[in-house]
This record gives C-alpha cells, structure tokens and sequence, in this order.
C-alpha cells in the first residue's frame, strides 16, 4: 500500500485536473487544467518503469554490473509528453482568439453556442 | 521490392507525405495544393479498395513496421510482439473504406468551396492529417499507437473546426469545446493504456486480449474506455460538443468529422468484442450501449426538430442515427454469451448497426454538403431566411431529396435496409427498443420535412434571385455520395453479404484476431 | 511585448548561441547519450524563447523568419518520413543501415562501451530530423503566439 | 444543486482512481518485463545503438514518433492558420 | 435473387417494391387520364377558392421555419423547457457530464461486472 505512494501522487495531479475542468470558471485555468491532468498521466507512467535500485537505460559509461529500468514507459512518456505541448499550444491560441473576439475568458460568457 | 505487400502503409503514407508537402507547394503555386490533396486521397482510395478485395479473399493482413518481413508478428522464441503493428480485418477495412470515400469526396468538394478562403494550403494539410489519422486509428493493432492517431485525428480536426476563428468567434469557440474533450478521452485512454502495461508489459491489442484477466484494475480501464470513446461518437448525455463543432466547421469537415467520430465508434467496439471478448459481463456491458443507444436516438431527435440552424440540426441527427448503431451493436453485445439468441438475431443486430455505420457515413455526409451548398449561394445558415431555393437549385433539391429520404429510412434507400434489419431483429430481444426505434424514425422523417419545406419549397423569394446552382466539383462530390446511396438501396443484400457480415464475424470471433498476431489457428 | 533591460538583451546575447549548440550537441549525440531529437529541438527552440522575451516580438521576428522555419519544418518531417521510406525494401521503418558497414553502420560494442558515434544505422537520421522538425515546430509556435499576442492588443486599443 | 451532483462525481471517480493506484502492482517491482528485458538485451546488437530508449523510440516503435511529430506539425500548422491575415 | 436481402424474419428486395412502385403508378396515371376532361388551363379553374377571400401574395403565403410544428413544441413544452435549459454551452458542463457518465458506468461494470 504505502510503497504504491507514487501511483497515488500520480493520480492526486489527474484529479486536480478534473476538478479545474468541472469547476473552475476561466479558459486559462481549463487549460492547466488539461496541463495537469497530462503531467499526472506522464508521471503515473514513468512510474510504471522504475525498478529498486536500477540505472537508466543507456550503455555509455553505464555503471557495471546493475540492472536497468523498464526503457518502454520512457519512450511513451516522451512520446505523451510531446504531444501534451501540441495540445497546449493550440487550446491557449484558440484562448487568445475568443478573448479577441468575445472579450473574455468566462466560461458563462463564452457560450454562444448551446440550445 | 514487392509493393504489393506494404499496400496497408502506403495507404497511410502517401497522404502524409503529401500533407508535409503541401505546405510546401503552397508557396509556389496556390491551385496545386487542392489538385495535389485530391491526388493523395484519390490513390489511397484507389489502395484502400485493392487491400478490400484482398482481405475479403484471403484474410485479415498484418503488417509489422521494422520487422525483418512485413508479415513477422513474432521475433524468434518470443510468445508476443515488440513492434508496432497494423492488424487490418474485415471490420477495419470496412472502416477504412467509409474513411476512404468520405475524405475523398471532401476534398472534390472544398475545390470550390473553400476557394474565397486564405490560408488553403493549412486547410488541405490539416484535411489529410486528418484522413491519416483516422485511418491509423482504425488499421493500428497497438493500443499505445492508437492514442497517438487519436491525438492527430483530433488535433487535426480541432484546427479545421476553427479555421474560420479568424474572422468570427463562434468557430474559436467550438474549436476550444472539442479541444477540452477531446483531451479528456485522449488521457482517459492513456491511462487505460498505463493500467495494462503495469498489469500486462503488454501493448499490443491481441496480445492483451489473450492474457486479460478482468481483473479490478481491468474493470477500471474497461469503465475509463468506454465512456471517453462512447463521447468521442457522440452519445448523449456528452454530445453537447457535437452540434457546435459540426455546425460552426466548414461543410466538407463536418462530413469528415462525422466518420472521424464514427471511428472512435470502432476503438468501442473493437475494446469491447475484440479485448475483451466474453471475459466481461455482456449482459450489463450490453445493456449500457443499449441505454446510449436509446438516449441518443430519442434526445437527439426531439432536439433536432426544435433547431433554426440547418448545420446544428444535422448534428442533433447525426447523434440520434448514431443511436441506431449502439442499439444493433449493443443487442448484439448484449446476448453475445448467449450462442442460441445470438445466431437467432444476435448476429442480425450486429449486421443492422455496423451496415448502419456506412450508410450513416454516406447520407449524413450528402446532407451536410447539401447544407454547405446552401450555405455558399445564399450565405446563411439560419432556416428562417431560406425559402423558394428549390427553383434556381435543381440539382441541390435532388441530392437533398435523396439524402432525407435514406436518413429518413423510406425504401428504397439505403437507411430502409439497415433500419429494417435493426428493428425485425431488436424486436426479438426486446420489443420496446424496437418501437422506440421506429418512431424515432418518424420523427426524423417530420424534421426533414420542416427543413425541406422551409429551405427549398415556396415561392422565389427576392433576395435569391440571383441564386444559381453550385460550381461543378461540389455538385461531383454530392453525386458520389448520392450514386453510392442508390446502389447500397438497391442491392443491400451484397454489401451484406460480402462485407457487412465479415465484419461482425470479424468482431464476434476473438481467437481469429489473436490468432493472426499469436498464431494458433 | 517590450523588449527586456539592457542586462537582460546582454546575457541573451552571451548565451543563446551557446544553448543552440547545447542543442544540437544533445541532438547529434541522440543514440549515444540522454536526449535526442526531441529533447534537443526543445532546447534550441527555448533559446528562441529567450530571444523572444528579451527582445519582444518585433525585434525577434527580424531575426527568425517565421517562413524559413516552416520550410525547415515541413524539410525534417520529409526527411523522417523519406528515411522510413527507404527502409521499404524490407518494411517501413527499418533500420537499414544498422551493422551494414556503410554510414553510421558500425556494429556497436555489445554491454558497456564509451560508444561510437558511427552506429546507429538510419537513428542518428531521424535525430537529425526530428529535432530540425521540433526546433522549427516549436520556435514558429512561439513566434507566431506572441506576434498573436501582439496582433489582438493592436485590435483592442483601435 | 446540478454543482452537487457533480461534487459528488468527482469524488466518487477520484476514489476509483484512487482505488486502481492501490490495486496496481507493487511500486519498483514489476511483475511481468519480458518485452523490456528484450529491448534491454538485443537492442544494441539489432540497432547498434549505445540508447535503448533511443531505440526503441526510433526503431521499435518508430511509427508512434512519426505520429507525434505529425501531433507537433498539425499543431503548428493549425496555429499559424488560426493567427493568419485575413485576405478576402 | 439479386437485391434479397434476408432479415432473419423475412426478406426485402427493394426491385419488387421499384417495381410494383411503377405499376401503381401506371394504375394512377391510367384513372387519372378518364378523369374530368372540360378543365383548361389559365383560366378560374386554376385559382384556389379561399372562401371567397383574395388569393395574398406568393411572397406573403410563405411560411418559414418558425411556425412549422409551433404545435408540437407547444404541446410538449414541458418536455422541451428543461431539456434545452441542460443545453448550457458551458464548457465545464461538458466535462462534468463526462465524469458523471464515467462515474455511472464504472459502478455498473464494478458492482455487477
């Protein structure tokens, strides 16, 4: 239990993400939001990787004699990672275009479409 | 080299070559960005109808990137396999037909229509990253691959449903609705995708399904997927995104998005038959896409008869045809561990919804380029200013005529067939659903009414009198959709038969999907 | 937005091309040491960052070309894609250069070694091109949000 | 009260998430690695590369990397078309 | 036989229905033709008689999309009042729904899955 205390800090940052996107009232904020809950996804997955006592994946120079971590969860993160920043990239430009036309950043403003 | 063997990539890379090309040409010369775009989609449709006949005959196709051959699953003395792979069965390649024809009729259609845009050569980039992803979405057999198309598909799709952001605010804000839940589903998946390789050390889709247990940890990923990717399609009560995105996108992205949303229909069903097959309790699993299916079906039709813009009606549409396709599938689903009822009508249900599946594809998608049609005459969308369209636009009416009489389900068009099979075999299982179904029929039928009178009927009004019908490669594009309507009219049996029912049988029977990756059959 | 002080432009100007060879350093060296092409493109696009803060858009927008990146974007993603495409004489993807003798095709030192840069087969490639793709990606984001920024504020005050 | 039922939500699928993270294998000590010890041990001979994330991102897994530098070129290029100069 | 689709309970064949389609519709056209023969075009015959009242304008005779099933949405008026006021385009509705389901769904496939 307690030596899970990792996957549960892991899913701390996902629900505090879910809770930015279902009650908080700002674009911006909804934007950490996805933010977090991304870093939350990357960080429970590296966490997958992780053996006691291993070094890293590499053979350069690599400390003789000692087991390596998992190296897949490594490449997905970095994949996931990079993908995150694409996302944020685009949600925060799509932001500055309806502050441009809307002029704010309400989520009770910003709902021209709905019926 | 033998090309014929890396037919399932090729279909993939060529438009994405093309679209990292396009930007490119479109420095040079404005026009040869379309032209190129139609190129690409024209010989991956071309592919895509080749790789059809050849799984239809042989049998489903694998292809392994970076392996030693194209056909090698498993690396020497290992039970599973390391390497990305497509696995393309009957039920992927119906897909990647839908996707195939859809894309392609989009792109004819944004020739002329998106012609008084700027920035054409972003659009017809995006519009083949777009196609690229769906169609890895659908031909991918590694589940963490499958999150990353999602991603493309969706980011894609976020940046052409906003490509109007420019000068309006509308099309910004449904970009940012479908960004955010977008994303959700996107990271709800790659959770679920962290639970089996903490589980499993596994990514592969066969090699999951031949080990999964059902465990908690596998309940959780199951109660995580499906509701993010039952979103992505579109089932009510999370449809709220579909009607802002699909209305406020230019006309030929709404028909894209709607196969796009159709292909997260697919990962559903490909989770629940393929991952995990009878090892989940049917009936309740059943029962939820049921419940979607009556949801959508009924909510998405009374919402639809009440709307003024033409674009957000056939959404509210799209959601309520989508309906059919939960109900046929989930009946099927349902009595999946039920050998009699399922070859009494199990199989039937399946047959009606997957059928439904393409011919959603096709008339939702004459529908929505019919609106685009209006759209670019008469410059609105709003239902109230139309009126009297039908005499400057002949062939427009015909289309429309077509298009609201196969969603409609009036024989003889294509709706009727799936219809039919849906209801004759939904009322075995439970004949309430079965009611339900057909009168959300009617009231589809009465909307399309009000559209059809309200927009083409009456007398010529003055501000159309200058009206005329739409350029030729739109009123192309619409012919397309509308001959393939007809035919799948005409003779539903042989699409049934030579494609339809490969399908479900590809999705029923799990051992032949693990087979072909694991061996054993 | 402005342009920062004169400390500010000074260190900038001390520093940001030696953070560009960081990155390239970190790009070539992918298949030996920690990074690659996406960690490396990430580097130099953040001396892009840095040029972009300390100078303000304007000025920055002299010195990068908003154009010459996206050539140089949709130029790597070609190139990535174009290796994997010569790898189809046995599938896409594969590695065809790896223990062949030729570029890059050295067979490396099975277990621990200092490492060789002339392995890796097509890795070192697709480093190269992944990380000019990411650098140009990243560097014409940034520059195209801020001049964004700077576009909407000219439509509020007018 | 609609902000109640969702309050109530959102704790409820926390605890699940909550749940799946205790459920999940013990933390440092997988259980199953076959596919990682293989990269771990052919990696070097089959790509002769001294990184084995290096490798697997690009070699065994290459095509996820194309898709997502194909992520990072879509939202580029999406960006750029969203901030463009409207020329009717 | 070609275009005989088998519903398990039955079969359809949209050729029969084409056909006996056309054959009505010979029929039809066969009794319309010994209908009245005195009719002549352009003249009263072709206007409709509104109870005496004056044909009004074509223009004014159209109806737009507003008015069609007014009666309907009337008579279901409580139906539709709160399910269009669940319509809000509030984006954190969109999410919040989302959870709900997922919520939902993970409780029926953990209680009784």
């Amino acid at each position: 239990m307690i030596g899970n205390f990792p996957y549960i800090a892991a899913i701390i940052f996902i629900g505090l993400g879910i809770y930015t996107l279902m009650f908080k009232k700002n674009l911006i904020k909804i934007a950490i939001g996805v933010v977090l809950i991304q870093n939350g996804v990357n960080l429970f997955l590296i966490t997958l990787g992780y053996i006691k006592g291993a070094v890293a994946p590499i053979y350069t120079y690599a400390p003789s004699g000692q087991i390596m971590v998992l190296p897949t969860p490594q490449a997905l993160t970095l994949t996931s990672i990079v993908i995150g920043i694409a996302t944020t990239a685009l949600i925060l430009s799509i932001a500055m275009m309806i502050y441009k036309h809307y002029g704010t950043l309400d989520t009770d403003q910003v709902r021209r479409l709905r019926g | 080299m033998n090309l014929s063997n890396h037919i399932p990539i090729l279909i993939i890379a060529i438009p994405l070559l093309a679209a990292f090309l396009v930007p490119l040409i479109g420095r040079i010369n404005k026009k040869a960005t379309g032209i190129l775009t139609t190129l690409a989609l024209s010989v991956s449709l071309i592919l895509t109808i080749i790789l059809a006949v050849k799984i239809l005959t042989v049998g489903p196709q694998v292809y392994v990137f970076g392996a030693q051959s194209p056909a090698l699953t498993l690396p020497s003395g290992l039970k599973f396999p390391i390497r990305i792979m497509f696995q393309i069965d009957a039920m992927g390649i119906f897909m990647g037909l839908i996707t195939a024809v859809v894309s392609f009729s989009g792109a004819v259609y944004s020739l002329t229509f998106m012609e008084q845009h700027s920035g054409l050569d972003k659009y017809y980039s995006l519009l083949l990253l777009l196609t690229v992803g769906m169609f890895s979405m659908e031909f991918t057999g590694d589940i963490f691959n499958f999150f990353v198309f999602l991603e493309v598909a969706s980011i894609a799709a976020v940046a052409l449903i906003s490509f109007r952001g420019v000068d309006l605010g509308e099309p910004a804000e449904a970009g940012f609705k479908y960004m955010v839940v977008s994303s959700i589903s996107a990271l709800m998946v790659l959770f679920a995708v962290g639970i089996f390789y903490g589980q499993y050390d596994l990514l592969n889709f066969a090699a999951i399904a031949s080990v999964v247990k059902y465990s908690q940890l596998d309940k959780i990923a199951l109660g995580l997927l499906v509701p993010v990717l039952a979103m992505k399609a579109g089932a009510v009560p999370m449809h709220m995104w579909t009607p802002d995105a699909y209305s406020e996108a230019p006309a030929p992205i709404s028909m894209i998005l709607v196969a796009a949303s159709q292909a997260s229909l697919y990962a559903l069903f490909r989770v629940t038959f393929s991952l995990y097959n009878i090892t989940l309790n049917t009936l309740a699993v059943g029962w939820i896409i049921i419940i979607f299916g009556l949801l959508s079906m009924f909510i998405g039709v009374t919402m639809a008869i009440i709307q003024k813009d033409i674009k957000r009606l056939m959404a509210y549409h799209a959601i309520s045809q989508t309906g059919y396709m939960f109900l046929g599938v989930g009946v099927g689903l349902a009595v999946l561990a039920n050998p009699v009822a399922l070859s009494q009508y199990g199989i039937t249900a399946m047959e009606g919804g997957i059928f439904h599946i393409m011919n959603h594809a096709m008339y939702k998608g004459l529908l929505f380029l019919t609106a685009g049609a209006l759209f670019f005459r008469t410059g609105t969308k709003d239902l109230n200013k139309m009126g009297g369209l039908a005499h400057s636009m002949k062939y427009t009416t015909i289309f429309f005529i077509i298009g609201a009489a196969a969603i409609a389900g009036l024989p003889p068009f294509n709706g009727f067939a799936s219809k039919l099979l849906i209801y004759e075999s939904v009322y075995r299982f439970n004949p309430l659903l079965s009611i339900i179904a057909m009168v959300v029929s009617i009231l589809t039928l009465a909307s399309f009414v009000k559209v059809f009178h309200s927009a083409f009927l009456g007398p010529k009004l003055p501000q159309f009198r200058e009206v005329k019908e739409v350029p030729k490669s739109m009123v192309w594009a619409m012919a397309i959709l509308s001959c393939i309507i007809i035919f799948f009219g005409l003779f539903p049996d042989l699409i049934v038969k030579n494609l339809v029912h490969p399908a479900v049988m590809a999705l029923i029977e799990q051992f032949k999907y693990t087979g072909t990756v694991l061996g054993g059959i | 937005m402005k342009q920062m002080s004169r400390i500010v432009r000074t260190v900038t100007n001390l520093i940001y091309g030696f953070i560009i060879i960081f990155g390239f350093y970190v790009i070539l060296h992918g298949h030996l040491t920690p990074g690659g092409g996406f960690q490396g493109g990430a580097i130099v696009a953040s001396a892009f960052a840095l040029l972009l803060i300390s100078y303000g858009a304007l000025n920055t927008e002299k010195l990068l070309k908003k154009d010459l990146l996206s050539i140089l974007e949709s130029g790597g993603l070609t190139m990535f894609i174009g290796t994997a495409f010569l790898g189809l004489g046995i599938t896409f993807f594969y590695n065809f250069l790896a223990n062949s003798g030729s570029w890059f095709g050295d067979a490396a030192v099975i277990g621990i070694n200092p490492g060789n840069m002339n392995t890796g087969g097509v890795i070192p490639l697709m480093n190269i091109a992944v990380g000019l793709e990411v650098l140009s990606a990243l560097g014409v984001i940034v520059l195209v949000m801020a001049s964004g920024a700077e576009f909407t504020k000219k439509k509020e005050n007018s | 009260m609609k902000k109640i039922i969702f309050g109530i939500a959102f704790i409820i699928f926390f605890s699940f998430l909550i749940v799946s993270a205790i459920n999940m294998r013990q933390f440092g000590e997988p259980i199953f690695s076959e596919m990682d010890d293989y990269f771990i041990e052919n990696a070097q001979s089959e790509t002769g590369a001294n990184n084995v994330v290096t490798s697997i991102v690009f070699d065994y897994r290459g095509f996820d990397t194309l898709g997502e530098a194909t992520v990072l070129f879509a939202a580029a290029v999406g960006i750029i078309a969203l901030f463009r100069r409207v020329t009717k | 036989m070609l275009g005989l689709l088998e519903t398990g309970s039955g079969f359809w064949s949209a050729i029969i229905w084409v056909i006996v389609v056309l054959i009505i519709g010979g029929i039809v056209y066969y009794i319309r033709n010994k209908g009245e023969e005195s009719y002549k075009k352009n003249t009263e015959q072709d206007k409709p008689f509104i109870s005496g009242n004056p044909e009004l304008s074509k223009e004014g005779s159209h109806i737009s999309a507003n008015h069609i099933y007014w009666g309907f949405t009337e008579a279901l008026k409580d139906y539709y009042t709160p399910l269009v006021k669940t319509h809000t385009g509030n984006i954190n509705d969109y999410s919040s729904w989302i959870i709900v389901i997922t919520v939902i769904i993970l409780i029926m496939v953990g209680v009784n899955g």
